[in-house]
């Protein structure tokens, strides 16, 4: 077996030996909800390791992915909201959606109005008439539908179906969003495509936060179904509260947890094969690719759509897993930064490198709250016994503590282990 | 005429306010870019550590009851700024330069700027833990009117004093740093180097030196920026965090490694927010007979929720139309 | 002594070597050209003089000192200055702000330097507020070698200046480097037209293949034959 | 699939040898008028140069001719301001790199652009053409598919490593590559698949001597066994002078010459156009 390999393996001997004291040391309900949300994490590194790892596209907007996928599964997997059906909100918004599609393709025809001879300077000021003309008669219509629903029906509730379905719709419509958002950004300078991304998902965040007819935004909804059997079904057959927990969130896990394998399965057949190895050619001289016969943007869209695909369900997983979703809840280091250090430290373009990273640090990050309480908790202690009296609020600042961790573990991986720890390897040909 | 007041007081001061923090946000942005080549993320969160730096300063003077006309952020500003510029060479040093030592692509350094981001976001929360405060805890925020009636206007035009002494101060930097580039050594090195890094050193231009002087105007202005956006709103660990994105709008729309056209589109994004959220109706009614339509509550071009997207919209406007910005900055 | 002396220069860009053992010098007073087909390490050896890529072996003296793999910064002040063929001048910055940064190693007053520099290229003078970038290719070539005369340098390193110029403007530059170097300022220079060149040329240096081929005064290497059908090979 | 080696491959050559001797000059690369400008810079004026198939066409000229910017229009790389390209027939003007490859239009460039990361056998095998592999769905659902036409690609890497004598760094990283077995292996790339014709920027740049015959060696092989079609820049004149007829030459952005090397060599004009044009009285 090659070094890599037994490295790889060693450091995921260690990962388990992690778990299992985790679970010793807080309890194994504790480590069973760790492990489903590490699951989720794992499969949201994967996408971003699709999109940078393989192809080098830098994506800052992982939290706006997630959050759409969030939204999606529950207003696929909420119950019907009856109170919406019966109201004439479905007929407006019908209206808003036409006016909508009219606007699409107002713009559409000023876009091609250099077929009847507008050119240049013209055509361009069309398009911006057009853009405005669609804005202005679009909202003419959807804020009157969305006043009358928020007041009639609180908001469009969900349509009842299977979890799973949500989680699949979740993904499909990231894919859509990622698809329009490549189109416009890919062409862009690494740099410039983060600024762009950051941009779009702050957008998809204060859309989702004030869509109050369509996500409830602030006011939160809960309770999202679960795909497996919940813990009060389990206790409502007589198990006691302690093996009802480990039962659902254990079953919750192999959901989960069996998505991910099936991930890992189809990407390493597709990276280790000729699709991997073109996206490779392309990541590491796309001049050449091109010339090579290689269409360096429709792969390099397919790569970002893929990567968003496995980001959006993962997003939906988290939302299901917690029962509520919550847009106020979304911030950009839990849920953009946070993976991108996974990928940094887990090793980009490897996908059992991604994987380890995704579960490594989500462990640490979760482990460093009563850590850093034990941590400052003996600090006041000696601090207040030295006379200088207890440090102010311990409780808010530990938790800060985790941010700066996150921070040093950056810095330490770019300078120590830039290829992190379980590093792309080359794929010498068999 | 009330109108016209309304109209003063609600963009015109609030846009001139709001662009000159995303001015001198945008400066230290472009300049770094302009000579080290990397998006540098972590600039909101030196601003940030500015304001906190001016804020403890500023406690400090009030506790030896040192006070004066101005309030005391203003006082403490040069200290703070100066304390600044001194930590963004620390930062410098300790996380930068060894990349680039060893040759690592302005990507990496881009990742290296995130570590760097968490970390003062991290000791800035540790410190001082995640409740707001503000600078005029202690002393009051003079509220300066202007009487308008002999114009006819009932209402005076009012600002605050921090935003008359915010205006003065970004027009006092803005022109120092225009003569430092244009008539300095260094600052004409800079320029040098922003736009030609090798002729630049084949003159014999010390690389490094301009560098140190890069990050020690970068810190300074940053500090500047975030201690007047805390003045003028309030001082929370994620201050400057938020506006990350206006600052690269402004920087990019104005031409990235271009110091003028920060200044340009630090404004400009400015005045477009203030402008998206105005509330036009109040302007409208006096025109209402020959408006086809009726005037019901507010009508603003973009709800005040989606103020920060105005910034990059703007931004993807500039990125696809004319990725060079207004000054002829790098391109994509 | 020798101004610079070069004993065979072996170096490249990190892979495969450029440079197998080239041997330049030239005296204080000299006109050196160096001309040879493409590819055969004419830019490559002023770059190395100049500390702008690797010398692995052989050594390179200035006045007697060793200044291998010395790095700009230091090589200007010692009194050398190197116009390199493309993006030589600062595009965004006036004409005389191009040639004050050729001054900023000196800390005495240039002013007596940049008026010399004015009376030697007249149309500099007349543009000094202007743009470099806005100038013509001839003009933008005065502002390069005004910048780097600007340090006063006891030898000048010129790359093909008159790379992309119309014949015109050839005869003009050529003709400003004989005054320069009749001003006290030794030249080596490398150059695409080589009769030209080799014309006004005390030293003449063929190289090929990274290696020098033939060596003598301008005249001499014009007159032999031989030297003309050694860039078109066979 | 073509076998690289097999008897069909030199009958393609054979035929090809009439044409040219034939009257109508079958031309694969033909350029009429072509112009570019950048800035105020005029790179290539009004050029127009045929590459006749079966051809080893070479195109000299002194520094800053426009040889690099014409070569880089014809392969695509830059759009022409005015002018059009014809390849084998068919107008291409201002089509995309990968829309020339597909057509038939390989092309090496001057500084070697090998897939540093990527082993030498796997920079062939990215190259060949039709590989179902490359589409994610077909990965995932016609696994056997995939295998078997990779085997096959393999092969026919391994077979064009053989032909090129780098079998001993097959394995290796083509990062850590010689320059001049970045250049066989660039040469190799070409092989990979039945190219009408192939562009060669500066093949012997940074190439030592040996190894720059085993280079020409491999160029006159492909041509004569296996009918490749070539276009080459090249400074070094020994190796225009065995591979290339006819030779183009170019000076100031258009076409003065054409013809065997000795007669280039013969042309006054053109060897005071590479040493210099004399001084004209001042």
């Amino acid at each position: 077996m090659s070094p890599a390999v037994t490295r790889a393996l060693g450091l995921y001997a260690a990962l388990v030996v992690l778990i299992i004291g985790v679970g010793v040391g807080m309890g194994i309900p504790y480590t069973t909800r760790m492990l489903v949300e590490a699951a989720a994490y794992a499969l949201i590194a994967l996408g971003l390791n699709i999109q940078w790892g393989y192809g080098g596209l830098f994506n800052f907007g992982i939290m706006g992915f997630l959050m759409v996928g969030g939204a999606c599964v529950t207003f696929i997997s909420y119950p019907i909201n009856q109170k919406f059906w019966n109201s004439d909100g479905p007929m407006l918004l019908g209206r808003a959606l036409i006016a909508a599609i009219i606007g699409f393709l107002l713009i559409l025809a000023a876009r091609n109005a250099h077929r009847i001879g507008i050119k240049g300077g013209w055509k361009t000021t069309l398009i911006v008439i057009a853009w405005a003309i669609s804005y202005v008669v679009f909202r003419s219509q959807i804020d009157p539908a969305t006043a009358y629903i928020e007041a009639q029906a609180g908001f469009v509730g969900g349509l009842g179906l299977p979890v799973v379905v949500g989680w699949a719709f979740g993904g499909l419509v990231v894919a859509g969003i990622a698809w329009v958002v490549g189109r416009i950004c890919l062409g862009l300078r690494t740099d410039y495509l983060a600024i762009a991304t950051i941009g779009i998902s702050e957008i998809i965040r204060a859309l989702i936060k004030n869509m109050q007819w369509l996500t409830r935004g602030t006011l939160t909804v809960s309770p999202i179904r679960w795909p497996v059997p919940l813990p009060e079904d389990y206790q409502a057959k007589g198990m006691d509260t302690f093996s009802a927990l480990i039962y659902a969130r254990g079953g919750y896990f192999l959901v989960a947890g069996a998505i991910v394998a099936a991930v890992m399965v189809l990407l390493i057949r597709a990276y280790g094969g000729p699709w991997g190895r073109m996206m490779r050619a392309i990541r590491d001289n796309y001049i050449a690719a091109g010339s090579m016969g290689k269409n360096v943007t429709a792969r390099q869209l397919e790569v970002f759509v893929l990567g968003s695909i496995l980001i959006g369900i993962g997003g939906g997983i988290l939302v299901s897993f917690a029962q509520i979703f919550d847009p106020g809840s979304y911030q950009p280091i839990n849920h953009t930064f946070l993976i991108w250090v996974m990928i940094i430290v887990g090793g980009a373009g490897n996908n059992w490198g991604a994987l380890f990273g995704a579960v490594f640090i989500y462990v640490v990050w979760l482990l460093s709250e009563p850590l850093a309480q034990l941590l400052f908790g003996s600090i006041s202690d000696w601090s207040s016994h030295v006379g200088w009296g207890a440090i102010p609020d311990i409780e808010s600042r530990s938790l800060q503590m985790r941010v700066f961790v996150l921070g040093l573990v950056i810095s330490i991986a770019l300078r120590y282990a830039p290829r992190g720890l379980i590093p792309e390897v080359a794929q010498t040909s068999r | 005429m009330d109108q016209l007041i309304f109209f003063i007081n609600k963009v015109l001061v609030a846009g001139t306010v709001l662009g000159s923090i995303y001015a001198l946000g945008a400066i230290g942005v472009t300049l770094i870019f302009g000579i080290l080549r990397f998006a540098h993320f972590a600039h909101g969160d030196m601003m940030t550590m500015g304001g906190f730096i001016a804020f403890v300063l500023a406690a400090l003077c009030a506790a030896a009851g040192i006070s004066g006309p101005v309030p005391t952020g203003f006082i403490v500003l040069p200290v703070a700024m100066a304390l600044t510029a001194i930590i963004a060479l620390g930062l410098d040093k300790a996380f930068y330069a060894p990349l680039r030592k060893r040759g690592a692509k302005p990507v990496t350094l881009l990742i290296a700027s995130i570590g760097v981001t968490l970390m003062i976001q991290g000791l800035i929360r540790l410190f001082f833990g995640v409740s707001t405060r503000s600078f005029f805890e202690t002393e009051p925020k003079k509220i300066l009117r202007f009487d308008m009636s002999w114009l006819g206007g009932s209402r005076p035009i009012t600002f605050t004093q921090p935003e008359l002494l915010m205006v003065i101060v970004t027009i006092v930097i803005c022109y120092a740093l225009h003569l430092f580039l244009s008539r300095s050594r260094l600052g004409k090195a800079m320029r040098a180097m922003s736009d030609n890094a090798d002729l630049a050193q084949v003159s014999g231009i010390n690389t490094a030196l301009v560098v140190r002087v890069t990050w020690i105007i970068a810190g300074a202005l940053a500090c500047c920026a975030g201690t007047m956006l805390a003045l003028d709103v309030s001082l929370t660990p994620d201050l400057a965090f938020n506006i990350v994105l206006p600052i690269f709008a402004a920087a990019i729309v104005g031409g990235l490694g271009q110091a003028y056209g920060a200044i340009a589109g630090g404004f400009l994004i400015g005045f477009a927010e203030t402008l998206a959220v105005f509330d036009w109706s109040v302007l409208l009614r006096p025109f209402q007979q020959w408006l086809p339509f009726e005037i019901t509550g507010t009508i603003s071009l973009v709800p005040t929720e989606y103020k920060l997207t105005v910034a990059f919209v703007i931004l993807v406007i500039v990125l696809l139309a004319r990725p060079t910005g207004i000054f002829k900055g790098a391109a994509t | 002594m020798n101004l610079i002396e070069l004993e065979n220069v072996v170096g490249g860009y990190g892979g495969a070597p450029i440079l197998n053992g080239v041997n330049i010098a030239i005296e204080p007073s000299d006109i050196g050209v160096i001309v040879g087909p493409n590819g055969a390490g004419k830019s490559t050896s002023l770059k190395a003089i100049f500390g702008l890529l690797k010398v692995t072996s052989g050594t390179i003296r200035f006045n007697g000192t060793a200044i291998e793999n010395a790095l700009p910064d230091k090589l200007v002040p010692l009194g050398l200055s190197f116009v390199p063929q493309e993006k030589n001048v600062f595009t965004s910055m006036t004409c005389e702000e191009n040639l004050e940064m050729g001054a900023f190693t000196r800390r005495d007053n240039f002013a007596d330097t940049l008026a010399m520099v004015y009376d030697m290229f007249p149309p500099v003078k007349e543009k000094r507020y202007q743009k470099a970038g806005e100038l013509s290719g001839g003009q933008r070539q005065m502002v390069a070698m005004g910048r780097a005369l600007m340090s006063n340098p006891k030898l000048l390193l010129l790359d093909e200046p008159s790379a992309g110029l119309s014949p015109r403007y050839v005869i003009e530059i050529f003709e400003t480097v004989v005054r320069i170097n009749k001003a006290g300022v030794g030249i080596l220079m490398v150059e695409q037209n080589a009769r030209q060149a080799l014309a006004f040329a005390s030293k003449g240096f063929v190289l090929a293949n990274g290696q020098n081929r033939f060596t003598g005064t301008g005249a001499e290497l014009i007159a032999d034959p031989e030297v003309a059908k050694s860039f078109l090979g066979g | 699939m073509r076998r690289l080696l097999a008897t069909a491959g030199t009958g393609r050559a054979d035929r090809i040898r009439q044409d040219r001797d034939g009257d109508s000059l079958d031309a694969v690369i033909d350029v009429r008028n072509v112009s570019k400008r950048f800035g105020g810079l005029t790179a290539v004026s009004n050029c127009s140069l045929k590459v006749a198939r079966g051809s080893v066409t070479g195109l000299i000229g002194p520094n800053g001719a426009g040889k690099s910017t014409l070569f880089n229009i014809v392969a695509g790389n830059i759009v022409p301001d005015s002018g059009q390209i014809s390849f084998d027939g068919e107008d291409v003007t201002g089509l995309k790199p990968h829309e020339l490859f597909s057509r038939g239009l390989a092309r090496t460039f001057q500084i070697a652009h090998e897939f540093s990361n990527m082993t030498a056998i796997e920079n062939l095998m990215v190259v060949a053409a039709d590989q179902p592999g490359e589409s994610l769905l077909t990965t995932w659902f016609r696994p056997m598919l995939v295998a078997s036409r990779d085997a096959e690609v393999r092969k026919k890497a391994s077979d064009v490593i053989d032909f090129l004598k780098l079998g001993h760094v097959k394995n290796e990283l083509a990062g850590n590559l010689s320059g001049g077995q970045k250049k066989l292996l660039e040469l190799g790339r070409t092989m990979m698949v039945d190219a009408k014709a192939v562009l060669l920027d500066e093949v012997a740049a940074g190439v030592n001597r040996t190894l720059l015959q085993d280079l020409a060696a491999n160029i006159e092989r492909m041509n004569r066994e296996l009918g490749y079609t070539f276009f080459v820049i090249e400074h070094d004149m020994d190796l225009i002078g065995r591979l290339c007829d006819p030779v183009i030459v170019m000076a100031q952005g258009e076409v003065i010459a054409e013809g065997s090397m000795e007669q280039i060599r013969a042309n006054p004009a053109i060897v005071e156009a590479y040493f210099g044009t004399p001084v004209e009285a001042a």
